[in-house]
């Protein structure tokens, strides 16, 4: 399939949705191991994110991606405010003067908002953060030719899970040390509900 | 003459505030801004507010930002990459005591480069 | 559970009130209270308001007093040794950084040495 | 001579007076050297110190200096505070119980002075700051048998004076390092007028 404009901006209003929706459980995720304000961040940067897009017309995707960006950067005001921001930022780019946004592209384009998470965050995968989540997600996408609903469920929910047992050497929770053990990275839980909604939005198109 | 520009990035913007009028008592003319908390007070890091203070005080002397504590670090990254300007640089000293010394040192007309000199003897 | 208290002495008022909001904020219920600048807002310690935050919030868990330049030392030393409680100590770090570490290990139920073990790793 | 209660009160008074002569003098040093408040500080102090004092009926000169050492401490607000409260709290221990504080024991309290600056300030001779005027002038009181207003003139002045040539390693002065020489300390300039004022109050007696 193709992604359109329409997909693209359906991601950020499903991600918005169940954002609001989990609002709570990312906050007290961020309670557990962080300074409890996952939740709201990342409720007000996507609906901040939702009111801008709602506002403009849009002939690509990349332009969509690049004003999520933006908006997310300077409204969230937590790590994940950069961290999302360059995730939408990285992706924009590399989709930037597509004008079929396939598969191949999305996926290289994961890869890049990956490369980006690493740069902004100087993190390593089994730190304990969202990294967890988005890296092996990119790496699987990279290995099939088509979205695949069920694998991007699959692999963003038990990425997800595995956080529980890490320890955090990155960001607020890496203050605790041994401690942050037992608890689900709140960032990888919102990374979660990120492709959760794009496993979404790509249903009707199956 | 001109001054290295000191911008202070706190999640609190009483915080920054805070700090920059110490620095203001000590050295008073240099040029020194604040870019703390988000809108309405509350705490956290806005990346339009840091790119804003670089804007306001960066002059051909060069700026040194500060930041306080995690996701302080990466907005004001964003934020010098972003604006794109020559001689912006991120310090990695502690906040109100690196950008104490870094005001008096800029005050008496120190370069960007010395300025770092004396944070990394001080606080490495 | 009680747990190891903060006192911050800054030569600004929004500063040590903003410093402890940010702590305030990560860990919500451990005793921190802010010791800053001097009657009517202006830049100094005052060694009256640096007792009187140790006394309210001092309990059998002790206390940690950070402080961030020059004076401020010289007050909060002064005035832990004036009240004479047992178990407050006086931390050379980073007031914003140092104080936010401490701030975290208090909220674990940390003891004042552990939390100094911490500090020195981390600022020595 | 003997040092009355009256004398102590009188010390007092006339070390407000000069302070409050030569605050700007006072500010524009610090200006120089370090943050420019040296002036406000020390005026503020001292007028708070008479306030206190005239408010107040007292029978030894410890408890004077003790009202001064506390009102100091309090009020200054700079690191002037707690180094001239100490000056008058080791001062007034020193002279306690003390029925005649005569010339020997206030020469044995300015050294205990001298001993609570060092303690405090962590400060040693040769870093330019007010010890640099108070360690050599209690040295020489304790060479001589009884109060020689015009030694203390001459040694508080050379001291006070040779602090020009210093590089500061103690307070804010010490962060402009060699740029610091050619300037007296404020503190040293100060503890000037606190010995000049001592000189003036044991005129009349001599
Ligand atoms: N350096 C980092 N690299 C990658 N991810 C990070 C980093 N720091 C924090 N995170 C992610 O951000 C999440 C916390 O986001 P949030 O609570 O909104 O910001 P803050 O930590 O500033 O309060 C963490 O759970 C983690 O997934
Ligand atoms: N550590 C110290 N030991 C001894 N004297 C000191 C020390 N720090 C500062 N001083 C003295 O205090 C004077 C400055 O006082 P003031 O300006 O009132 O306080 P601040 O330096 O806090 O603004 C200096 O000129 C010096 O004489
Ligand atoms: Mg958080
Ligand atoms: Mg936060
Ligand atoms: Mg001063
Ligand atoms: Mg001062």
């Amino acid at each position: 399939m193709k992604l359109e404009v329409s997909h693209a901006l359906d991601w950020i209003h499903k991600i918005n949705e169940k954002v609001q929706d989990h609002k709570d459980e990312l906050t007290s995720l961020d309670q557990a191991i962080g300074d409890g304000d996952h939740g709201i961040n990342m409720s007000r940067g996507f609906q901040e994110a939702v009111n801008k897009i709602s506002g403009e017309e849009y002939s690509d995707v990349s332009e969509v991606w690049k004003d999520v960006a933006t908006t997310l950067m300077s409204k969230v005001g937590g790590a994940s405010g950069p961290l999302y921001g360059t995730v939408f930022l990285k992706m924009s780019t590399a989709v930037k003067g597509v004008e079929n946004v396939d598969f191949q592209t999305f996926s290289s384009a994961l890869k890049e908002a990956v490369a980006g998470i690493k740069q902004r965050g100087k993190a390593e995968a089994g730190e304990k953060t969202m990294l967890d989540v988005w890296e092996p997600l990119a790496d699987k996408m990279s290995e099939v030719q088509d979205f695949d609903r069920q694998l991007i469920l699959d692999t963003a929910q038990s990425t997800m899970e595995s956080t529980k047992d890490l320890v955090a050497t990155k960001g607020r929770a890496s203050y605790l040390k041994e401690r942050s053990k037992g608890h689900i990275d709140p960032g990888a839980m919102s990374s979660y509900y990120v492709f959760e909604a794009l496993a979404d939005c790509i249903k009707g198109d199956e | 003459m001109e001054h290295v520009g000191i911008v202070l990035v706190s999640h609190s913007e009483k915080a920054a505030a805070g700090i920059c009028e110490i620095l203001q008592q000590v050295v008073g003319e240099i040029p020194v801004e604040a870019a703390g908390g988000l809108e309405g007070g509350e705490i956290g890091t806005n990346f339009e507010r840091i790119q804003t203070a670089i804007e306001n005080i960066h002059n051909e002397k060069g700026t040194i930002v500060f930041y306080d504590i995690g996701s302080a670090q990466m907005n004001a990254e964003m934020a010098i990459e972003t604006l794109g300007f020559e001689n912006v640089h991120l310090a990695s000293a502690p906040i109100l005591e690196g950008a104490y010394l870094a005001a008096v040192e800029s005050s008496v007309g120190k370069s960007v480069e010395e300025i770092f000199v004396s944070l990394n003897k001080e606080f490495n």
